[in-house]
């Protein structure tokens, strides 16, 4: 029993860490433009599949392909920012919150169906980036699940270091905590505006990029990763980079032994995904600005 | 002639005007303030220059290039910063990278940014102690100073700034005065200041201007004015 | 008709209002004014219930209503304007005007409404414009809408923010008729102002805010003699 | 009137599948105009409403399964049922706005699909509950005229409240509760009011599509049954019952007549969705009738 609570301890350890990286990319996206990208599990579901293909046809290795792809959707979300987003920044429209969420709601729609013309609805998986298994005393685990929860750790530090120590990253700091400062002290917003949703774009890539060996892809593949980014983001405190990776491994292991300690196994499995929907909405109801949130912010 | 005003309405409907045809220059070297009831358009009138407001008429001209409705984020490479009167720091930046924030444009240039930053610490000894601290922490007083070391980052010829003690206490007050009065007469920089605390900005001023209801009401030297300051507020209150 | 007892409100560590006391006669115009960030616009917020008071509280007809809600008050007969107005945008100007009617007389003579809401527009010179949208109407005509809006009401207390602030000299001679007009039919007015001359003109009676506090209060001549309020405006 | 005596009249010269997509089609008019009511009026943007829906339809589903009850009483249980759960909603939401709202609807409708699916003892989970029917007698026909009836009535008493008092205190609160406020409106009392009636219609639509369909999934709650529904909204004209109704019409209508193109017509769709809120936030349908109505009107005033 044990090694199993192990095992499951591990599991969610590992899909913890794919939620981060897709929660990120929806946090700094947040953060920065004060947009919920409904379209996030799209964006993941583009870079599952750029990076099968990437690897598929064009013989690209694994990790080649899975930054190839990233960088790809990140054009793919700032030619996003410019077509549909900018307008809420230019007072082209006039009820920006609404508009956002149905404009970025209609472009996951849209996304998905795309997926599903073009790549059609049959299930793929990437090519392995390690074969094998691990084993730590009685538990095996293998490689690819470890490579990529390595993978996908490097990528957060990585996005922690770019956003906490380079001038970029202040940058966009800058901006999220107060637009019209950052104006004054010289930064075009705009510019920033672009960079947050591409990067946020390409976050949401790497993590379906990274479980495409792991597990399968399919056009509404995004669909379940992007409701757990919600509750990520909304726990963490909306716009919060700390509180986004904390919440992140809090929810993954919630789910993983949540569902082993639930009494009856069936049940428990399913009721699995409404635990982190369950946070979400006492977490509205109580404390709108989340567990680790700075503050509480509305686009005006 | 440094920066001159010229005959600008604006307001945020094309029918009301906050600014009625109001006239200011600042002059180089000069500490000019700009002083009026509340609701005159001082604040207003700041938006129009750094372009967060578009005017419906008239112009601003800085060194004679014509800068009406330029971006505010193209503005701050012409040489001018603005002190907003809202607190305008970044909360969640320490207070070194509030600096480093207004050094944006030239942010390849790391050599100049520390040299920036060192005459900062040098201006405002008391923050040398706290550079890692997050600026949302500091007290009114030292927020203000991050602000102003914020807009000297760029070493500007002209600094607007905008009710700078609204909301502190009188000796902090005092204390940001003589700092802005510091930066006129040793650093030779160009200010012009809009106030509603008439007694202290009187102090440190070189020119007056004084609004009524979004119009130019009467200007002059300190002089001028100094002799009857009780007088002078009767006249433009009542 | 409306009494203010030690009022006091604070945002976070700011307090807005400090110990405010005063009283509103029937058929009184009193005028407020005082230097930025003085509290005025929190003292029509408080009175009109969108701010609950920290402490002290508000009689109106010698009633409570400190701890009542932003309609209930409205129905009470307290009606206000807003200093950057708030039109509806999305709905006509009649629209606009059937809402507060609609919501003080629930079982309302439409017809008798409508009427009585044509005439009010007539009043203010926007009746050509009824069926426009909100959105469409000039910054002028906003200022008439919200001060018709709120005569829907059939308020007896009308609280003025900033009503004059950048309009037309014409606009402002009309606001300040309508204002007499209306206050020769008995209403009772708090008017707030940066605008002098208008009122020194129009209210009665003036109180000054400073920092949140009550400073003075007193006839225009009065507190044109007041050295306090000098020295408030002057600054620290 | 062309258009009722038109929708009176076709049954007769449908066949059995003509008839089965216009009903689901009527049974979508339903539910967008619900949520037109709710978003486009009220200012709600809820992404709970195919869950009232799935609340209406599970209710009466299991009570006619429990209890010896007729689907001619259940169905109306569903739709207080969904009404009450849109009180609860409306009440906690009180306070959420814009993407706050969005996202607490959200995750509202996931739960509830995740109960539907895990306690299939009693709902039959994904493998489906199976549904008695409204009718007796197999006959589309009958349940053409009884879910044309129920849109008509319900039209009907939507496009009364759009009119009356209620539906201005709705567009009022939608445009800035405070100033509403003000106005003597209890916003408080006209938000949750939107949801509760909303949600009965949302109800209503689930009720009769449970005994229609006979086969009732927790799937008609996903989200893209959500978006589909918004997408009817949306390029109908988010402010007109009429042109919500519209758009559901035509979208279904037109979904079936592209059938051959299979998920290209979903992508057009889509791309059409994004393209309206870009560009037209009017919706597609409404200007055009707008325009139609107003040049109509001008050669009446010529003619006379």
């Amino acid at each position: 029993m044990t090694e199993y609570l192990l095992l499951q301890a591990l599991n969610g350890l590992i899909i913890g860490l794919i939620y981060a990286l897709m929660a990120l990319g929806l946090t700094l996206i947040f953060s920065v433009l004060k947009i919920v990208n409904f379209a996030h599990g799209e964006l993941y579901m583009l870079g599952a599949y750029f990076s099968y293909y990437l690897a598929k046809l064009f013989g690209f290795p694994p990790v080649l392909a899975v930054l190839s792809s990233m960088i790809i959707v990140f054009f793919i979300g700032v030619v996003i920012e410019v077509l549909f987003l900018r307008p809420v920044y230019t007072g082209a429209v006039e009820r920006k919150d609404e508009y956002a969420i149905l404009i970025t709601f209609g472009l996951s729609i849209f996304l998905q169906n795309l997926a599903l013309f073009v790549f059609g609805p049959w299930t793929r998986r990437s090519p392995s980036f390690m074969s094998g298994t691990t084993s730590v005393y009685s538990l095996s685990i293998s490689n690819d699940r470890l490579f990529v929860s390595a993978l996908a750790v490097v990528f957060m530090i990585a996005t922690l270091v770019i956003i906490g120590r380079t001038f970029m990253g202040k940058g966009l700091r800058a901006v999220s905590q107060d637009r019209e400062a950052a104006a004054i002290a010289g930064i075009n917003p705009f510019k920033m505006n672009l960079l947050a949703f591409g990067a946020g774009s390409a976050l949401a890539a790497a993590g379906g990029a990274l479980i495409g060996p792991i597990f399968l892809i399919f056009p509404t593949m995004g669909a379940m990763p992007v409701i757990k980014s919600f509750v990520i983001i909304v726990l963490g405190g909306m716009g919060s980079i700390k509180g986004c990776i904390i919440a992140s491994l809090i929810l993954g292991e919630a789910e993983s032994l949540g569902s082993v300690l639930f009494p009856d196994l069936t049940r428990g499995l399913a009721y699995k995904n409404a635990i982190g929907l369950l946070f979400l909405v006492v977490v509205l109801l109580v404390k709108p600005t989340g567990l680790f949130g700075e503050k509480h912010v509305r686009m005006k | 002639m440094s920066l001159e005003v010229k005959d600008v309405f604006a307001g945020y409907y094309a029918d009301i005007n906050i600014l009625q045809g109001v006239s200011v220059s600042a002059e180089k070297g000069r500490i000019t303030i700009v002083i009026g009831a509340n609701g005159v358009g001082k604040s207003t009138l700041f938006k129009v220059i750094y372009g967060f407001l578009k005017p419906h008429s008239g112009k601003i001209i800085y060194n004679d290039e014509e800068i009406t409705g330029t971006n505010p984020y193209t503005i701050s490479k012409k040489g001018i910063s603005y002190i907003p009167q809202r607190r305008n720091i970044f909360p969640y930046l320490s207070v070194e990278e509030n600096w480093e924030m207004g050094a944006w444009i030239f942010r390849k240039d790391k050599k100049r940014m520390k040299q920036r930053i060192k005459a900062n610490y040098e201006r405002f000894p008391t923050l040398g102690s706290k550079r890692k601290t997050d600026a949302g922490s500091l007290s009114g007083g030292e927020q203000r100073m991050v602000e102003i070391g914020r807009a000297l980052m760029v070493d500007p010829d002209l600094i607007l700034v905008d009710e700078p003690t609204a909301g502190l206490a009188p000796v902090v007050a005092k204390e940001i005065y003589s700092k802005l009065k510091q930066l006129n007469r040793v650093e030779n920089k160009t200010i012009l200041l809009v106030d509603q605390n008439i007694r202290q900005a009187m102090k440190i001023a070189d020119y007056i201007y004084i609004l009524e209801l979004g119009k130019n009401k009467t200007q002059g030297s300190k002089a001028a004015f100094e002799t009857d300051l009780k007088a002078m507020i009767k006249d433009w209150l009542f | 008709m409306l009494k203010v007892t030690k009022l006091t409100k604070r945002f976070g560590g700011l307090t807005a209002l400090e110990n405010v006391s005063f009283k509103v006669a029937k058929n009184e115009i009193l005028g407020v004014i005082g230097p930025n960030g003085s509290g005025k616009t929190t003292l029509i917020n408080v009175i009109n219930g969108i701010h609950k008071p920290d402490n002290g509280d508000i009689f109106f007809r010698d009633k409570s209503i400190g701890r009542l809600s932003s309609y209930q008050i409205a129905k009470k007969g307290i009606g206000r304007t807003f200093q950057v107005t708030r039109i509806f945008r999305r709905m006509s100007v009649m629209e606009n005007m059937m809402v507060p009617a609609l919501s003080i007389s629930r079982s309302g003579n439409q017809e008798a409404l409508l009427h009585k809401s044509l005439g009010i527009l007539t009043l203010l010179k926007i009746v050509h414009l009824k069926d426009e949208y909100g959105r469409s109407l000039s910054g002028g005509q906003h200022k008439l809408l919200e001060l018709g809006r709120v005569l829907m009401l059939d308020p007896d207390l009308i609280l003025l923010d900033e009503p004059f602030a950048g309009v037309h000299p014409e606009l402002k001679a009309d606001l300040h008729d309508h204002i007499r007009k209306l206050h020769g039919q008995g209403k009772t007015f708090i008017l707030i102002s940066h605008d002098m001359h208008s009122i020194f003109s129009l209210s009665q009676r003036l109180m000054v805010l400073s920092s949140g506090k009550k400073i003075a209060h007193g006839t225009p001549e009065e507190i044109k003699q007041n050295e306090e309020v000098i020295e408030a405006y002057l600054g620290n | 009137m062309v258009l009722f005596l038109a929708a009176m009249a076709l049954p007769v010269a449908l066949d059995g599948y003509g008839l089965h997509i216009l009903i689901i089609a009527y049974y979508y008019a339903l539910l967008a105009s619900s949520w037109c009511l709710l978003a486009g009026y009220a200012g709600q943007f809820s992404f709970a409403h195919a869950a009232l829906a799935a609340v209406g339809a599970y209710t009466s589903a299991l009570l006619v399964l429990n209890t010896d009850i007729s689907p001619v009483f259940s169905i109306p249980i569903g739709s207080v049922a969904a009404a009450g759960v849109g009180f609860c909603i409306g009440f906690l939401c009180l306070r959420l706005q814009g993407p706050y709202l969005a996202l607490f609807t959200i995750a509202f409708s996931e739960i509830f699909r995740i109960v539907l699916n895990a306690e299939y003892r009693y709902t039959g989970g994904n493998f489906g509950l199976n549904v008695p029917p409204l009718f007796s007698q197999e006959s589309r026909i009958l349940y053409y005229y009884t879910i044309l009836g129920i849109l008509i009535l319900s039209l009907a008493i939507m496009h009364k409240i759009v009119k009356s008092r209620l539906g201005l205190f709705f567009r009022a609160v939608r445009e800035d509760e405070e100033a509403a406020a003000t106005l003597g409106v209890n916003v408080i009392k006209y938000k949750i009011l939107a949801f509760v009636i909303t949600s009965f219609f949302a109800g209503l639509a689930g009720g009769f599509y449970a005994h229609y369909v006979r086969i009732l999934t927790p799937n008609i709650i996903q989200l893209p049954q959500m978006g589909l529904i918004i997408a009817m909204v949306v390029i109908g004209g988010i402010e007109s019952l009429a042109g919500a109704v519209a758009g559901a019409l035509i979208l279904q209508l037109a979904a079936e007549y592209l059938r051959d193109y299979e998920e290209l017509r979903w992508v057009f769709f889509g791309l059409l969705l994004v393209i309206t809120l870009r560009f037209s936030q009017n919706g597609l349908i409404y200007p055009i009738y707008k325009r139609l109505t107003k040049k109509s009107e001008k050669d009446h005033a010529e003619s006379d």
